[in-house]
C-alpha cells in the first residue's frame, strides 16, 4: 500500500484518487481492494445492482464513513481522515434529505452560513444557483409544498452553492417519475457541461448510466468489474454479468458450446430440438480457443434484423412470435430461438401479432460471447 | 321498486355504528365514572357524604372543600392547605422536565446518528435500567449525593428525575431519531455542521412531535411523584402530592372526603390539563416514531 | 504520511477526535447507565449478602437473607401476587387497549373526546388512583352500597374486602389508569398500517375481526412489544398503587415484592433483607429483559 | 435559628397538641420552629432517616420509645444531651424510668421522651351498649359473651381497623390482657420460645381468632381514626385502641363517661405500657441549630410544656409532677395506674427490633385475614419468629 | 340513473361496465361522470399522472370506495352496493399489502380458508399459482425474507388464487427497480395470455401502458381523455396532453402559426432566428381550416430522420447538436430547431458529439398538430 501511495503521489492528475480500499461492516466486507481514478471535469457513473456497494463507496469518498484500510485523495490531497466538510465536494441524495423546517433559501444558504461566509456572498451564490435550477420563485417555501423535481433540484442547488470541485451523487432520480427522471436528467448533463467538474454519480438505473457518463464503473459485490465508456461498456461488456446488467431490453443469453469445427469457432446451441449453430469466424476473441467449451452467446434485441434483410446475415431462422410488447417508438417482441427465450426489436410499423412466423438474424461479430462457467468474455 | 341495495348496506352499516358508539360510550362511561365521584364527592358537604351516595349529584354544590383544600387544610402545624406544595411542585417539574427531555433527545441523537463505541452497551443498561426499582438504588444514591453535597436539595432532586426518566426518554427519542433519514444527517455534516450545530438546528426542530410525547410523559411522570420528592427534595421544597399524603391521612375524627377529592383534584389538574389540551398531539406523537419498537 | 504506521497512527487520532463530542455529549447518560443502573445496583446486591440493618455494613453472611426470604410467607404472597398482576394487569391492558383502539379507528365522531376520557386516568397518579378505586370499592360507599341502593340488596362487589379477590381490585384500578395508555399506542400503530393491506383483506373478503386478529395485531409487534415494556416496567415497580388503596392488605393479600424490599429498607431496618428481595426481583428481570434488550438494542445495534 | 422537626402527628388531636409545642418553642426567642410533617410513622421514620443519612438532619425527629433508632446511637449521628439533661436532672423526675432508657447509651443521653402512651384500653359506645342491653366489658371473657348480643342489636361488636399495626396492637393488649405480665415479658424480653409457644399464647390465638367474626367487612385497610369514628357516630360498640383514641372523641365533642367509656385492658388486672414517643436530635453542623436543639429539648421536659402538650394529646405526662387536673376523665384513669409500679409494664418495642416487630405484625395481619390459618400453623410461625429474633 | 341501468342490462356485452360514475371526496369531484366499458378478457390500461384519480376509480371498481353516483356493472352484474368478495375481483397492489407474519403459502390460501373451499382444492389452486409464478421454492418463506420482485409475484399469486374474472393491478410493478419490472412485465402479459381474463391496470408509467395494453385509458383529472390501442394512442393522440403523455423520450413540440398559403395549409414556427416552414399538405386533418391559428407542432424523436435521407423530406434542416445522451442501442440527441429545443433519435453508431453539425429532416404527415388554446388535435 505504501509504495503505490508514494508512488502516485508524484504525477496524480486525478480529481478524485481512491487506493486500495477496504471497508468492514461489522466484519463483513463490502468493498475489497477498490482502486479507481476519477479525471477532473469527469463525469463518472458508479451503476450496480442493490446492496452492491455503490453508496458505500460514495459514503467513503464523502467521508461520512470511515474507511478500514486504503487511502483516498481527492486534488491531489490524501483526505482519508479528513471530515466532509474539508474535502471540497457536495453531495446529493436519492431521499433529497432537505432540511424539512427550512425554507428552500435557508437549505441552500445552510452551509455557507455554518461556513462563516459573508451574507453577500451567501446571498450571492444562492441566488446564482436559484436561477440556473428556476427556483427563484420557489425559495421562501419550504420543501414539504414542492413537488419532487422541484425538491430534487434544490438539493441539487445545495450542492451547487457550495462551489466545490467534486460533486457525489446517490441515484437523485430514482424517487422521482420517469417523466421527470427524463427532464432532470437532461439538466444535470448540462449542469455538467457548464460546471465541467468533477461529478460521481451513483445510479442502478442502466439508461441513467449510459446517457450520464464519461465513464460508467459496474459494481457487483464490491468489486468493480468493468470501468469503461458507455460505448465499451455496451458493446463489448467484459463478463456476462455486466452484458446482463446493461441494455434494456437485455440482452438475450443462448446456452450452448463452442467448438472448433474445421479450425472455425462455432457456437452449437443447446437444444432439445431445432438446432442452431452460429459461425464465430468473425468474432473478435480475446482469448485463445482450445477444445470445445460451455458458453453462451449473448445478442442484443436491437442487433437482431427482422425479415428479408435477415438472409444476408450468417444466422438466419424463421420463428413464432410469443409476446409483443409495443413501446411506442418501437416494439419488442419474444420468440424462441434453439428452444431458449429470444427477444428482438422491431418497428413498431410491422405490427407484429403473437403466432406470426418471421424471419429473424444476427451478425456474430456483434454478439459476445462467455465463458458459462467463469462468465468471462471470451 | 325493491329498496335500493345502498340503502340496505347503509343500513347494515349504522347497526354497526350503532354497536361501535355503544361500546364506545359504554367504556367511556366506566373510564369516567371516578372523575366524576371525585368531582361531586368534592362539591358536596359532609352531612351528604356521609349518607353514602356516591354516585348522586350534590345537593347544594359548594367549592367550600376546594377552598380549603387550596388554603386551609392543615398539614402539621401549618394550615395553609397544598399550595405551598403546588408552587414546589412547579419548581420541581419545570426544571426537570426541560433538563431531563434535553438529555434524552442529546442521547437519542447521539445514539442513532453518531455510533461510537459502547453506545449500544450504555443503551442496553439504560433500557434495563427502566425496569429497576426506584427503591433498589435509593440508599447508594443518597450516599452519593451525600458525597457530592448535593443531597436534599432542588438541584439533587432534579437530577434524580433526570436520571430516572432516561432510559424512557432515550428510548423515545432514538426511536424517533431512527425513523428520520440518515441521509439528512449526512447532508448536515457535508453541510459543514458539527454534532451541536446539527442536534439544535436540524435535529430539534424535527423533533417537535416527539418533544411533545415526552413533555406530557415526564410532566405527568413528575407532577405525580411522591416517593422521589420526599426523600431528595429537602424540606424546603416537598411536592404537592407530599401535601396532599399528608391531608388526605390528616383528618379529624371523620375523613373530609370532600377536602380529599379536592385536594386530589387540585394535585392532578396540572397532568390532566396537560392531556386534555394535548391529547391529540399525543397520538399523533407516538405515531411520528415512538412506537417503532 | 511517508510510511502506514504514521499513517495508521493518524488514522486512529484522527478517529478518537471524531469520537470527542458525542461522548462528551453523553456522559450524563454514561453516568446514570453506569452510575447508578451498574454501580448502585451491584453496591445494593452486594448488601444483600451482609448483615445490614440501617447502615451499610460489609458483614458478609452468605445466602442467609435469601434463606429467610423464601421462607418468609409475605414474600412468597408477594411473588405470587406479582405474578397474578403482572400477568392479569398487561392482559387486560392490552386487551382493552387494542379493543378501544380499533374502535376508535373507525372513523368515530368526538374522537378526540373519547380519547381523552380513556386517556385522562395516565395523568393521575397511582396514588390518585389507588385512592380513588378505593372509594369506588368501598362496600358501604362505593359500588355495592350504590347498586344496593337501586333495589338490588343482594349485590356483592366488594373485592378489597376479601383477601381472596383483593389482587383483582387493584388490578381493575391499574387497568383503569393505564389501558388509555395502550389505547394511545395502539392507535398510533393501527394508523400506520398501510391502507393496502386492509383493501387487500377486503376484496379477499376476510371478514373485519379477522383481518384485526390474523393480520393487523400480528403486525404491530412493535407497538405490542412497546406496550408490554412499558407494563411491564410499572408492573415490576408497582408500590404506590398498593400502598394508597389496600395497604397490602386485607392480611397479606396483596403485598407485592416492591413494597416488601421498601418496608424492609425504611421502617424495619433490615436493608440486608430488603436488598436480598431486591436481588430476586433484579434476577427474573435481568433474564427476561436482558436477552430481548441485548438482542433488540446492544448486538443488532445500529437501527430499530 | 430555624429548627427543624419531623413529625407524624397530622392527626386531628395530634395537630392541636404538636402546635402547643411550636407554639411554646417559637415564643422562647430567636429560634423557630420549623415543621416537617409527614403522614404516617414510617414514612416520617424514614424520611428522618434518609435524611441523617443523607447529611442533611433535620434539627429533631420523632420517634417511639424503642429500639428504632438504636443504630443511629452506635453510630454517633446523634447530639449528646448529658449536658442538658445532667443539668436538669432529668433522670431524677422522668417516669418510669424504662421510657427513659432507651435515650441512654454509656451514660450519654440521645434522645428526649414527651409523652407516655398507654396502649391498653377499650374504647365503647356507651349508648350502644345500653341499646345492645348489655354491659361493659372489662375482659376480654367478658367481650367475647357480650359480642353476639350486640351483633345481634345490629352493631358491630369491634371496630378493628385493617392494618398490620393495629392487628399487632390488639394481639398486645389481649396477650397483656389475658396472659399477664410475666408472660408478656418472657416472650417479648427474654424470647422464650416455649412461653411463645405455650398454652397462654395459644389461647391469645384463639381469642383473636374468634374475634374475626364480630368485625365489619369495611375493615380492610381501615385508618384507625376512621375506625375509631365507627364508635363515635354509634355504629361500633368498641374498639381496642391506644389512649390517642381520646382524642377523636373529644374532637367530635363526645364526653367521657357519657357518651363513651375508656376501659383499661380489657383484664382483670389492667397493666399499662411504657410506649411513648422521643425526639432524637441528630448533630449539627451549625452552632446554632446545636443551641436550639439544646433549647428545645430541655423545653420538651418542661413541666409546663408537658402540661399542655399532654393535655392537648390525651396521653401522659413524663413527670410526676405536671398539672394534669385538667385532664378528663379517662387520662385520670391512665394517670391512677402509672401511681402503681406494679401495674406498669414496659413496652414491647424497648426489646424487639422493628425487624421482628414487622416479622410478626406479617404473621398476624395474614392470621387475622385467613380464617383458614390455623392456630397452631400461626403460633408456630410466632414462636419461629421470637425465637430468631435479636 | 334508474332508466340506464334497466335499459343497459339488455345486452352488456362486457366484463366491467362503467356508467356515469361519480365520485366525490369530502366533497371534491375526483371521478366525473365516467364511462368506461371493459370487454371481456382485455387487457386496459389507465394511464395518467400522479393524482388524476386512476386509484380511486380502481377502488370503486373493487368496491372499496362508496361511490357518490352511478353504477358498476361486472359481468353483467349490478355490483354497485356489493362487497369487495362478491364482484367476482382479485386485486394487487403496489405496496405488495401481503400479510407480513404469514408464509407465502399461508399468505396464498388464507383468503381460501376463509371462504371455506376445502383442502384438497385450496392445496391444488396455491401449487399451481406457485407454479405458474415460480414461487413453488419459496412458499415457506416469510415475505420480509423475499425480494421485492418475488413479493410482488406473491401478490399477484394471492389474487390468482382466487380464481376470478377480473383482475386489478394497482401500479403492480411502480415499488420495483428497472429490471425486475421489465421482468415481471413480460409475466404479467404472458399470465394474460394463459389466463385470459380481463384485467385493468393501473400505472403512470407509459412503457408499461404501451406494452401490456389492449387499451389504455389515458386520465387527466378524474376525466378520461382516450380511451384506444396503444398505436393510436401514440400515432394519432386526440390531444397535447395525451401526446406529451406518451412516448419517451417525449414528443417535441415547435410553436408556430397554422397558415394558408395558396389554399395549402402551412405551420410556421414561431422565431426570432431562423425560420421554419413546414407544409402539411399530407397531414389528416380532423377539422376545418379557417384562417391562422396558434398551434403546436408535436414530432416524436423517433421521426425524425438524420443525415442524407432527410433531405428527401418535406422539412430538413442543418443543425448543431447540444447534449447527446446515448442510451445502449440508440442515443437521443439534442438541438434548436427555430430557436426550439428539439430532440432527435439516431443510432448509437453515428457516434455523435456536442457541437457536431448535421441535417435532420421529418415527415410532417406524421406529426401531430394541436390547437395551441384548447390542446386539441386538428
Ligand atoms: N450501516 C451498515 N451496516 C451494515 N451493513 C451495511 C450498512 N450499510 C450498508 N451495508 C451493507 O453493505 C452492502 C452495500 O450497501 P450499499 O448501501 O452501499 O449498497 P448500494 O449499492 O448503495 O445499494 P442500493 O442500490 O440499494 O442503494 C449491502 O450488503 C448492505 O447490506
Ligand atoms: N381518501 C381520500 N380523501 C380525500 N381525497 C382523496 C382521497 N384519496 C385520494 N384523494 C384525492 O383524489 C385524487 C385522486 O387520487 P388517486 O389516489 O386516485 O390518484 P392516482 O391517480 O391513483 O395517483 P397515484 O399515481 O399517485 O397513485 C387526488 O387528488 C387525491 O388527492
Ligand atoms: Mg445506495
Ligand atoms: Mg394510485
Amino acid at each position: 500500500m505504501t509504495h503505490l501511495s508514494t508512488a502516485a503521489r508524484a504525477d496524480n492528475p486525478y480529481s478524485v484518487a481512491i487506493r486500495d480500499l477496504d471497508l468492514d461492516f461489522d466484519g463483513v466486507r463490502v468493498l475489497r481492494s477498490l482502486n479507481l481514478n476519477i479525471h477532473k471535469g469527469e463525469f463518472l457513473v458508479l451503476l450496480g445492482s442493490s446492496g452492491c456497494g455503490k453508496s458505500t463507496l460514495l459514503n467513503c469518498i464523502a467521508g461520512l464513513l470511515d474507511i478500514t484500510d486504503g487511502q483516498i485523495l481527492i486534488n491531489d490531497r490524501d483526505v482519508t481522515w479528513e471530515e466532509p466538510k474539508d474535502r471540497d465536494i457536495a453531495m446529493v441524495f436519492q431521499s433529497y434529505a432537505l432540511y424539512p423546517q427550512m425554507t428552500v433559501e435557508k437549505n441552500l444558504s445552510f452551509a455557507l452560513k455554518v461556513a462563516g461566509v459573508n451574507k453577500e456572498e451567501i446571498q450571492r451564490r444562492v441566488s446564482k444557483a436559484a436561477e440556473m435550477l428556476h427556483l427563484t420563485p420557489l425559495l421562501q417555501r419550504k420543501p414539504a409544498a414542492l413537488s419532487g423535481g422541484q425538491r430534487q433540484r434544490v438539493a441539487i442547488g445545495r450542492a451547487l452553492v457550495r462551489d466545490v470541485d467534486v460533486f457525489l451523487f446517490d441515484e437523485p432520480l430514482s424517487n422521482l417519475d420517469a417523466k421527470l427522471r427524463t427532464e432532470l436528467r437532461v439538466e444535470i448533463k448540462r449542469l455538467h457541461q457548464q460546471l465541467n467538474n468533477t461529478m460521481i454519480y451513483v445510479t442502478h438505473d442502466q439508461i441513467e448510466a449510459l446517457t450520464l457518463a464519461d465513464r460508467i464503473a459496474i459494481m457487483k459485490e464490491g468489486v468493480i468489474q468493468q470501468l469503461d465508456t458507455p460505448q465499451t461498456i455496451y458493446n463489448k461488456p467484459v463478463n456476462r454479468f455486466v452484458a446482463g446488467f446493461i441494455g434494456s431490453p437485455g440482452m438475450n443469453f443462448l446456452q450452448g458450446q463452442l467448438q472448433l469445427q474445421d479450425s472455425q469457432p462455432w457456437f452449437i446451441a443447446d437444444s432439445a430440438l431445432a438446432g442452431l449453430s452460429v459461425p464465430l469466424t468473425h468474432y473478435p476473441f480475446c482469448a485463445d480457443l482450445t477444445g470445445s467449451k460451455a458458453v453462451e452467446l449473448g445478442v442484443r434485441p436491437e442487433h437482431v434484423v427482422v425479415g428479408e434483410a435477415a438472409t444476408a446475415l450468417p444466422v438466419c431462422q424463421e420463428v413464432g412470435v410469443e409476446i409483443v410488447e409495443p413501446m411506442g417508438s418501437d416494439t419488442l417482441a419474444w420468440t424462441r430461438l434453439a428452444g431458449q427465450a429470444f427477444s428482438f426489436r422491431t418497428d413498431t410499423e410491422l405490427n407484429l401479432k403473437p403466432g406470426d412466423r418471421l424471419l429473424i438474424g444476427f451478425d456474430p461479430a456483434r454478439a459476445s460471447c462467455f465463458d458459462a462457467r467463469s462468465g468471462e468474455r471470451i | 321498486m325493491q329498496p335500493k341495495p345502498a340503502s340496505r348496506r347503509r343500513t347494515q352499516q349504522r347497526y354497526g355504528r350503532l354497536g361501535i358508539y355503544g361500546f364506545l360510550l359504554l367504556s367511556a362511561l366506566f373510564f369516567a365514572i371516578p372523575l366524576y365521584v371525585m368531582i361531586i364527592t368534592s362539591m358536596k358537604g359532609m352531612p351528604e357524604i356521609r349518607l353514602g351516595q356516591l354516585f348522586s349529584l350534590p345537593g347544594d354544590p359548594t367549592f367550600a372543600a376546594w377552598i380549603k383544600a387550596w388554603s386551609q387544610a392543615c398539614t402539621g402545624v401549618t394550615c395553609e392547605g397544598i399550595q405551598a406544595g403546588f408552587f414546589n411542585s412547579i419548581k420541581i417539574t419545570l426544571p426537570s422536565v426541560a433538563l431531563s427531555i434535553l438529555i434524552g433527545s442529546i442521547n437519542g441523537y447521539a445514539l442513532s446518528f453518531w455510533r461510537f463505541r459502547g453506545a449500544n452497551l450504555l443503551f442496553g443498561i439504560l433500557v434495563f435500567g427502566a425496569f429497576v426499582p426506584y427503591q433498589v438504588v435509593i440508599y447508594p444514591m443518597i450516599i452519593g449525593f451525600r458525597e457530592v453535597g448535593l443531597y436534599g436539595t432542588l438541584t439533587s432532586i432534579i437530577l434524580v428525575h433526570t436520571m430516572f426518566g432516561m432510559p424512557i426518554m432515550t428510548l423515545l427519542f432514538r426511536n424517533y431519531f431512527a425513523s428520520l433519514p440518515s441521509e439528512l444527517f449526512k447532508a448536515a455534516r457535508i453541510d459543514g455542521a458539527g454534532f451541536w450545530q446539527i442536534f439544535l438546528q436540524i435535529m430539534l426542530p424535527l423533533a417537535v412531535p416527539i418533544i411533545i410525547v415526552a413533555v406530557i410523559l415526564q410532566t405527568t411522570n413528575i407532577w405525580n411523584d411522591y416517593l422521589l420528592g420526599l426523600i431528595f427534595a429537602g424540606s424546603d421544597n416537598l411536592p404537592m402530592t407530599v401535601q396532599l399524603n399528608n391531608i388526605v391521612t390528616t383528618t379529624y375524627g371523620v375523613r373530609e372526603y370532600n377536602v380529599n377529592m379536592a385536594a386530589t383534584m387540585l394535585t392532578a389538574a396540572v397532568p390532566l390539563a396537560v392531556y386534555l389540551l394535548s391529547g391529540k398531539y399525543f397520538v399523533r406523537g407516538i405515531a411520528s416514531g415512538a412506537v417503532k419498537g | 504520511m511517508s510510511s502506514s504506521a504514521s499513517q495508521s497512527g493518524r488514522a486512529g487520532a484522527a478517529r478518537k477526535r471524531w469520537q470527542w463530542r458525542p461522548l462528551l455529549a453523553t456522559t450524563p447518560m454514561a453516568l446514570t447507565a453506569i452510575g447508578i443502573f451498574v454501580v448502585c445496583v451491584v453496591y445494593s446486591v452486594v448488601l444483600a449478602f451482609t448483615r445490614t440493618k440501617r447502615f451499610p455494613t460489609f458483614d458478609f453472611v452468605g445466602f442467609d437473607q435469601f434463606g429467610r426470604l423464601w421462607h418468609t410467607s409475605r414474600w412468597l404472597a408477594s411473588v405470587e401476587n406479582l405474578l397474578i398482576f403482572g400477568v392479569l394487569f398487561i392482559a387486560i391492558c392490552l386487551l382493552v387497549g387494542f379493543l378501544l383502539a380499533v374502535l376508535m379507528d373507525q372513523k368515530v365522531r368526538m374522537e378526540s373526546a373519547f380519547r381523552t376520557v380513556f386517556l385522562y386516568p395516565y395523568a393521575m397518579s397511582f396514588v390518585v388512583t389507588g385512592l380513588v378505586w378505593q372509594w369506588m370499592l368501598e362496600p358501604s360507599l362505593g359500588i355495592q352500597n350504590e347498586v344496593r341502593s337501586w333495589g338490588w340488596s343482594s349485590f356483592s362487589f366488594a373485592p378489597l374486602t376479601d383477601p381472596d379477590f383483593a389482587i383483582y381490585g387493584v388490578i381493575i384500578a391499574a387497568a383503569w389508569q393505564s389501558s388509555g395508555l395502550i389505547m394511545a399506542l395502539m392507535l398510533a400503530g393501527l394508523r400506520g398500517i398501510d391502507s393496502d393491506i386492509w383493501k387487500a383483506a377486503r376484496v379477499d373478503g376476510i371478514p373485519t375481526w379477522q383481518t384485526y386478529l390474523f393480520i393487523v395485531l400480528p403486525m404491530m409487534r412493535p407497538v405490542v412489544v412497546t406496550s408490554v415494556v412499558l407494563l411491564g416496567a410499572s408492573v415490576v415497580k408497582v408500590y404506590d398503587l398498593i400502598v394508597a388503596q389496600t395497604g397490602g392488605g386485607p392480611g397479606i393479600s396483596t403485598e407485592v415484592p416492591a413494597k416488601f424490599v421498601i418496608d424492609y429498607i425504611t421502617e424495619r431496618g433490615n436493608a440486608g433483607q430488603g436488598m436480598a428481595a431486591a436481588t430476586m426481583m433484579l434476577l427474573p428481570i435481568l433474564l427476561l429483559v436482558g436477552p430481548w434488550v441485548y438482542n433488540e438494542y446492544v448486538r443488532r445495534g445500529a437501527r430499530p | 435559628a430555624d429548627l427543624e422537626v419531623i413529625h407524624w402527628w397530622t392527626s386531628g388531636g395530634e395537630q392541636a397538641a404538636v402546635s402547643v409545642l411550636a407554639r411554646e418553642f417559637d415564643q422562647l426567642g430567636a429560634d423557630k420552629w420549623k415543621d416537617s410533617a409527614i403522614a404516617q410513622g414510617e414514612n416520617a421514620r424514614a424520611v428522618a432517616y434518609q435524611r441523617i443519612f443523607g447529611g442533611t438532619p433535620p434539627g429533631a425527629a420523632q420517634f417511639n420509645t424503642s429500639r428504632q433508632f438504636e443504630e443511629l446511637i452506635n453510630a454517633g449521628l446523634l447530639q449528646d444531651l448529658s449536658s442538658v439533661a445532667d443539668k436538669e436532672q432529668w433522670a431524677s423526675f422522668i417516669r418510669p424510668p424504662a421510657i427513659f432508657g432507651p435515650c441512654q447509651k454509656d451514660g450519654k443521653v440521645y434522645c428526649v421522651p414527651v409523652n407516655l402512651h398507654s396502649e391498653q384500653w377499650i374504647w365503647v359506645n356507651r349508648k350502644v351498649y345500653q341499646q345492645a342491653g348489655v354491659t361493659e366489658p372489662t375482659t376480654w371473657q367478658d367481650f367475647l359473651e357480650s359480642a353476639p348480643k350486640i351483633k345481634a342489636a345490629g352493631f358491630i361488636p369491634l371496630a378493628q381497623g385493617g392494618q398490620p399495626w393495629q392487628e399487632f396492637l390488639l394481639f398486645r393488649d389481649m396477650l397483656l390482657g389475658m396472659a399477664g405480665k410475666d408472660v408478656w415479658y418472657q416472650v417479648w424480653r427474654d424470647k422464650n420460645a416455649d412461653v411463645a409457644g405455650g398454652s397462654a399464647v395459644r389461647k391469645v390465638f384463639e381469642t383473636m381468632g374468634e374475634l374475626r367474626q364480630y368485625t365489619d367487612q369495611g375493615m380492610a385497610g381501615r385508618n384507625w381514626n376512621d375506625t375509631t369514628n365507627l364508635v363515635i357516630t354509634g355504629k361500633a360498640a368498641a374498639q381496642v385502641m391506644g389512649d390517642w383514641a381520646r382524642g377523636e372523641f373529644v374532637l367530635a365533642g363526645k364526653q367521657p363517661g357519657e357518651d363513651y367509656d375508656c376501659i383499661p385492658g380489657p383484664s382483670p388486672e389492667p397493666y399499662l405500657t411504657t410506649n411513648g414517643d422521643v425526639f432524637i436530635f441528630p448533630k449539627q453542623k451549625d452552632p446554632a441549630v446545636t443551641q436550639a436543639q439544646f433549647k428545645l429539648a430541655s423545653m420538651l421536659v418542661d413541666a409546663r410544656v408537658q402540661t399542655l402538650f399532654n393535655n392537648a394529646k390525651g396521653s401522659l405526662p413524663i413527670r410526676d409532677d405536671v398539672d394534669m387536673s385538667l385532664a378528663d376523665a379517662c387520662i385520670k384513669k391512665g394517670l391512677a395506674l402509672l401511681k402503681r409500679p406494679d401495674a406498669i409494664v414496659q413496652g414491647y418495642a424497648l426489646f424487639i427490633t422493628p425487624d421482628t416487630r414487622g416479622q410478626i405484625e406479617d404473621l398476624l395481619t395474614e392470621y387475622w385475614s385467613t380464617p383458614d390459618m390455623t392456630v397452631d400453623a400461626a403460633q408456630q410461625r410466632f414462636v419461629e419468629i421470637i425465637g430468631d429474633a435479636d
